[in-house]
């Protein structure tokens, strides 16, 4: 127990990674920390080549690969949103998998009516950013500042509540929203379905729009000012309960985007939120909590790891590889691979 | 002191009141129980709601309308024409529910049970069933585990996963002979749980006698499993001439959609057994041409049988919905405790038990002789056939005597 | 407390007695709750009484989650983990080796302890605190749901099957389904985790555990080993949890790694003590009491939905929705929970 | 006789030295007086020799037996106790519990604990609180249960953290006489970091001054405050800015 007494509080989670010494050295925000990239780089390559010496065949090691980065896309975005209102709100989201369920049903509905499945975001955005507006103000606005664990239970509270009230609507049946048009593309020796390159290249797209919205306009200001030092932001003007609530709402908006993205590419139930909700928990750890551009470097990872795993570890759930990367980088890197910065 | 008495009476109260507020089910029975003197009740256990609730209410209406059948044809006549009634559980497939379901069907005075779809809440209800010395027919659930027990009471009609995969090996081992191009390699991709396990390893041994190699052998989890693409690559690489899967509905759509991506040259065909997707009229329509040519060896309800499709034709029109085979297995799990009901002589379940184990009921389920249960409690003569997409609809097509049409094969003629 | 003649309390120099603790209180309310709870199942059809049963378990597992996350401060999201070690000891050594669930009860409380002091001593060692720490025992519940899935060693998904007997046995924990001996099982072991909680907490090692709790640092700094005593305590939480596991098993005879280890494992363990309020000795107790009957109450308005909600009928989930909405409204409306907030309006001390 | 030895401590944050090659000696019995500007390094000398942070370098002695690099605990074991500039109570438990548990952690029997506590409570002028939560409890009361705790569990050496701050003058002098008793009736030997220098010249024996990590100079009080380089570091910042 050598926990520097000086520095307080140390309880709060985000607080370890300004623990780091080599966040001194890499400046929040800014600097390319090109040396951390270079081995998290070196690492994916080892990993690589041992699943093609472990496999025997390169077409399959490709396949993952190809697989893998294509879902981790997706994956990032997911984690985006949760990383953003951990970042700023200190909440911990259980609700965000449930919020993208709800996105796929609601993907599912409107598709059911004739519209182009994509089409869908120009309602399932806005919509699920309006419901995080109503869930931050109308439930979590009276917990802040409470215990990790209070916030923790109430979201745990709203997912068991979507998830179950889509149950008790829909049915478990499960449903699938066709791409029209949806193909195999070849990528080198591997293929991949159109549906999936599409929802990559979707979700890069938006997870860029939201690093420009954080880092080149004024409400980007405002929220990152807010992430840093919340009474310090209230000090030069800040309306911050304005602050919580919208990124709240572009955390979900993001589950939003990325459900309609995803309906294409999975089987519509009330519990494959759930699914994706772990995963993005182990990326958001993975890429640094609070940091935007590092959950999406670690949804590729994961991505990676999932696909590589079950290589690795023929017969075992691809989940516990993903597990396995999420205990290691905990004791290891608890700020991440990227520390923090938001 | 008076405060650890009020302490403890506020504990107290909740509790009592508690159990007064779940007292609904036991006041269910007792208005049942009004009737139970000239009706003879037979419990269904089914997930009538939750994950499964459309493959059990489809059982459910299957076993109601064995019921009604019987009732319309005069009741049990040995017992001067008593009639049967059907007391419906819903067990929202949990084993927990399951078990206190199917102890209150018990209470209620079912001399026999009929369930339950999932494996789990199969082997709690089973137990139910031994404890209280009644029996349980089991439509559908074919985990070997649940009659590993040595359990007396219980039934089971279906096939075991051990006959499916013994039976799925020796058709496409003929199948292929046939065509004249017996099948080399086998590559098997089948859920973790312990169906696909255990359909993997029964298919392997069989298939290994056959002179077929089988291998590799990939497991996914069917719960989460979202992209099968990597998977399917890897049979692609091993080379392997048929892919069998064993499996559920997602994930059989993820396996075709997979295989049409991939596309896998050296393969002949895929090849279901007791494949969840593969047989059901909607997997061509959901996985269009991706699904033409893919076999599946289940058991299924026999379309050449009359009484088959007029009961198909009835459940159209009472449930304006197409029947699946696990109604018709529930429709003849309630015809056997009927039948043992005609000879046993009485409603007490232990000779409804006895009767059970030595009857001999003709089925709906094609290629099927009549149920007789051997010594474990096992369908002596369950067993799958052979079927195919063709033309974008599910055919019979071995063996001969149950075909609809012949079997194709390579299914892949044009790659 | 006054109206009571108990022995004078010691004086101080400045002449005032000392406050009485109030551990004999608690130990005389759980004497006279389990008097009184005897003959309960009795009392009740044999359907409610296998809910009172349910109820038992609820609380044992809550009651072993309080210790380590409300008295202890460890905010733990995978008690399953330690029910399904408790479950699944059991099941292995009876199905596997003919070893009698007693013994089982005994070495899933052992292995279950001393799996949570690993964890606890990675986490600890790691600093892991608030979400990290939960979220790192949410992973290790789920990584031994993942592996137990896909290990020949635990039967794979299959889970275990508790074989029956000929006749009803107390050295092998097994009754006629309908047998109040269930009831009173579970009631003794509740009773008992009970009263070693209560022990626990007025122990030295207790009373250091909620210093370290309050402040690490400055527990410390008066000489508490702070990680034996947290270790200590999960250990002990952990061991209490896998009695609930180990008892579910020997009810419900049947196991498989979702039952055990599944993510729904650690909320149930969670949900009785945060509604009845964390850190209290009963919380974990009424929780389980209000939370025990209710999927049988909405199982029951779903089979005969009122007017108005026919469209429910065959649904499923609306329980969940009851626990989830509850779950909101305590901590936000009573964050100390239904016996803590009771408490502090009636026991203010 | 030397109770309490300090040989070259350094530590070092991100690349930053905050205290650097830091020896001292107290004497068993004394009192020392630790001052020095704001980030002179004092809470964190503080906390390499209480356990708290490990030091990069240099070693800790007490009554001759190395302590360097033990934890907190163990060094409280080893009879040396501290207190925390913020007031850390155990803010779940009462004021006698609180004690009670610092008796307890400092050995004491558990039949006996409770009556040595509240004894303790009356000394240190915090009776009639005894009983109350520590929730809402005033400055005041809260510096003097965080001594109370500090002196329960029995130390030979007691690190004092600013004890004095955050009291009006009015609440000061019964503190100070209660630090002179603990000296001279228990004979605890006291080493405190302090602000108000009127404090600091009353009670200690010997003061330490710190300045940007390095000991600037060490003595009498006063000397130590008619040294030039003393009076140079606290320029610009008035040395009873936290009165």
């Amino acid at each position: 127990m050598t926990s520097p007494a000086d520095q307080g509080h140390v309880a709060a989670a985000g607080d370890v990674a300004t623990l780091d010494p080599d966040e001194a050295r890499a400046p929040a925000g800014r600097a390319v920390p090109w040396r951390r990239i270079a081995v998290i780089t070196a690492l994916i390559v080892v990993a690589v080549v041992l699943a093609y010496v472990r496999s025997g065949s390169g077409v399959v090691v490709v396949q993952a690969v190809a697989t893998g980065v294509l879902i981790g896309g997706v994956y990032g975005l997911i984690a985006m949103g949760l990383t953003l209102i951990f970042g700023v709100l200190d909440i911990v989201n259980f609700a965000h998998g449930s919020f993208l369920a709800l996105a796929l049903f609601l993907t599912f509905g409107l598709a059911q009516a004739g519209l182009h499945p994509y089409l869908a975001l120009a309602v399932s955005v806005p919509a699920m950013f309006l419901l995080g507006v109503l869930v931050q103000r109308g439930i979590l606005a009276g917990a802040m500042g409470k215990p990790l664990e209070n916030q923790l239970l109430i979201t745990l509270g709203i997912s068991l509540i979507i998830e179950n009230a889509l149950l008790l609507f829909f049915g478990a049946n499960p449903r699938s929203v066709p791409l029209p048009g949806d193909r195999g593309v070849p990528i080198f020796e591997a293929v991949a379905n159109l549906s999936r390159i599409l929802a990559f290249v979707g979700a890069l797209l938006l997870a860029g729009l939201l690093y420009l919205l954080l880092q080149r306009t004024r409400l980007g200001t405002a929220i990152r000012a807010v992430a840093a030092n919340d009474t310090g932001a209230q000090l030069v003007g800040i309306d911050t309960r304005v602050i919580y609530a919208v990124t709240f709402a572009l955390g979900t908006a993001c589950a939003g985007a990325a459900g309609t993205l995803v309906a294409p590419l999975v089987t519509i139930e009330p519990t494959t939120g759930a699914l994706f909700n772990i995963v993005a928990f182990v990326v958001v750890v993975l890429g640094g909590m609070g940091n935007v551009v590092g959950a999406l470097v670690g949804g590729l990872v994961i991505g990676l790891a999932e696909q590589l795993g079950g290589i690795y570890l023929p017969g075992q759930s691809p989940l516990l590889s993903v597990f396995i990367v999420f205990v290691l980088v905990l004791f290891l890197r608890p700020q991440g691979l990227f520390g923090r910065s938001a | 002191m008076r405060k650890t008495w009020t302490l403890s009476l506020a504990l107290t109260l909740p509790l009592a009141l508690a159990a007064c507020g779940g007292s609904g089910p036991a006041g269910t029975s007792n208005g049942g129980g009004a009737q139970s003197g000239d009706t003879i009740k037979i419990g269904s256990l089914h997930p009538l709601s939750g994950a499964s609730a459309a493959d059990g209410q489809q059982m459910d209406n299957g076993a109601k309308l064995a019921v009604e059948a019987i009732n319309n044809a005069g009741g049990i006549k040995a017992q001067g024409g008593k009639k049967l009634e059907l007391v419906s559980a819903d067990t929202q497939g949990k084993p927990e529910v399951g078990q206190s379901e199917a102890q209150r069907l018990v209470s209620d005075g079912a001399v026999g049970l009929v369930g339950t779809y999932q494996s789990a809440v199969t082997a709690n209800v089973s137990t139910v069933a031994e404890r209280n010395k009644v029996p349980l027919v089991i439509d559908v659930s074919s985990a070997d585990s649940i009659l590993a027990q040595g359990y007396k009471y219980t039934f089971r009609v279906q096939p075991s996963s051990t006959v499916l995969g013994t039976a799925g090996a020796q058709f496409l081992d003929q199948v292929a002979k046939a065509a004249g191009k017996p099948v080399r390699t086998v590559a098997v991709l089948h859920e973790q749980g312990p169906f696909g396990s255990a359909v993997r390893d029964a298919f392997k041994a069989e298939a290994e006698k056959a002179g077929i190699k089988v291998g590799p052998a990939i497991a996914y989890d069917a719960a989460n499993v979202s992209d099968l693409t990597t998977q399917v690559t890897q049979v692609k690489a091993s080379g392997a001439d048929v892919l069998m899967v064993a499996g559920y509905y997602r994930d059989g759509v993820l396996a075709a959609k997979a295989v049409a991506t991939v596309k896998p040259p050296a393969l002949n065909a895929v090849y279901g057994v007791a494949n969840g997707a593969f047989d059901l009229p909607q997997f061509p329509k959901e996985a269009g041409a991706a699904a033409e040519g893919f076999f599946d060896a289940n058991y299924h309800a026999d379309m050449t049988n009359a009484d088959m499709q007029a009961l198909a034709k009835l459940y159209q029109e009472r449930y304006n919905d197409a029947i699946r085979t696990g109604a018709v297995l529930a429709y003849d799990s309630v015809k056997v405790i009927a039948d043992a009901l005609e000879r046993s002589g009485g409603t007490e379940p232990a000779k409804v038990r006895d009767a059970i184990a030595e009857g001999s009921v003709p089925t709906l389920i094609a290629g099927n002789g009549p149920i007789t249960f051997g010594p474990t409690g096992e369908n002596e003569n369950a067993t799958p056939i052979l079927m195919q997409v063709q033309g974008g609809a599910v055919k019979q097509v071995f063996p001969a005597d149950k075909a609809e049409t012949k079997p194709v094969y390579p299914a892949f003629t044009s790659r | 407390m006054t109206a009571t003649s108990a022995p004078p309390a010691p004086e101080t120099a400045a002449g005032r007695p000392l406050p009485r603790l109030p551990w004999n209180r608690h130990l005389i309310a759980i004497a006279v709750l389990a008097v009184l709870l005897v003959p309960l199942p009795l009392i009740l059809p044999p359907a409610q009484a296998s809910v009172a049963v349910r109820v038992l378990i609820f609380a044992l597992m809550s009651i072993g989650w309080n210790m380590m996350s409300g008295f202890g401060g460890m905010f733990s999201f995978g008690h399953a983990a330690y029910f399904g070690i408790g479950a699944y000891a059991s099941a292995w050594l009876l199905v596997e080796h003919r070893v009698s669930p007693w013994i089982g009860i005994l070495a899933g409380m052992v292995v279950a302890a001393a799996f949570a002091a690993l964890i606890g001593f990675l986490a600890l060692r790691y600093k892991l605190r608030g979400a990290y720490f939960a979220l790192a025992t949410f992973a290790f519940a789920e990584m031994l749901r993942l592996w137990a899935t896909n290990s020949d060693f635990v039967n794979r998904a299959v889970g275990y099957h508790v074989p029956l007997r000929p006749e009803a046995s107390w050295w092998w924990l097994q009754f006629e389904p309908s047998s109040p001996n269930y009831f009173w099982v579970a009631l003794a072991l509740t009773v008992v985790a009970l009263v070693v909680s209560v022990l626990y907490l007025r122990s030295r090692a207790g009373q250091f555990t909620k210093a370290a709790r309050d402040d690490e640092d400055a527990a410390a700094a008066v000489g508490i080993p702070v990680m034996r005593y947290k270790l200590l305590t999960m250990a002990l939480s952990a061991a209490i949890t896998a009695v609930a596991g180990a008892f579910y098993v020997q009810y419900f005879l049947f196991i498989d790694p979702d039952l055990a280890f599944g993510s729904s494992v650690s909320i149930q363990a969670i949900l009785p003590a945060v509604i009845g309020g964390v850190a209290t000795v009963w919380g974990p107790v009424i929780g389980a009491v209000v939370m025990g009957p209710l999927n049988d109450v909405t199982a029951t308005m779903l089979r005969n939905p009122p007017a108005g909600l026919e469209f429910l009928q065959g649904r499923s989930g609306l329980d969940v929705i009851v626990y989830g909405t509850l779950l909101i409204i305590i901590v936000l409306v009573l964050p100390k929970g239904i016996y803590g907030t009771i408490r502090q309006r009636w026991f203010r001390r | 006789m030397t109770l309490l030895r300090v040989d070259g401590i350094s530590k070092s944050f991100q690349g930053l030295r905050a205290v650097d090659e830091v020896s001292f000696e107290v004497a068993e019995g004394s009192i020392l007086g630790v001052i020095g500007p704001n980030g002179a390094g004092k809470t964190t000398i503080f906390n390499l020799i209480a356990g708290a942070l490990r030091p990069d370098s240099g070693r800790v002695h007490l009554a001759g037996r190395e302590i360097t690099g033990h934890t907190p605990h163990q060094v409280t074991a080893a009879g040396m106790t501290r207190t925390f500039q913020l007031m850390r109570p155990f803010y779940s438990m009462t004021v006698l519990e609180n004690v009670t548990i610092a008796v307890l952690a400092g050995g004491g029997a558990k039949r006996t604990a409770r009556t040595a506590a509240a004894e303790l409570i009356d000394r240190v002028g915090l009776g009639r609180w005894r009983d109350a939560p520590t929730e809402g409890l005033p400055t005041a009361a809260l510096k003097r249960l965080e001594l109370a705790r500090a002196v329960a569990s029995k130390p030979r050496v007691l690190l004092l953290d600013e004890v004095l701050a955050g009291l009006v003058p009015a609440e000061r002098a019964p503190v100070m006489e209660l630090l002179e008793q603990l000296r001279t009736d228990d004979g605890v030997t006291l080493v405190f970091v302090e602000h108000i220098m009127a404090a600091v010249m009353r009670l200690s024996d010997s003061v330490l001054v710190l300045d940007l990590g390095r000991v600037l100079t060490t003595g009498a009080p006063e000397e130590v405050t008619r040294d030039p380089r003393v009076i140079e570091a606290y320029l610009g910042e008035d040395p009873h800015a936290h009165a």
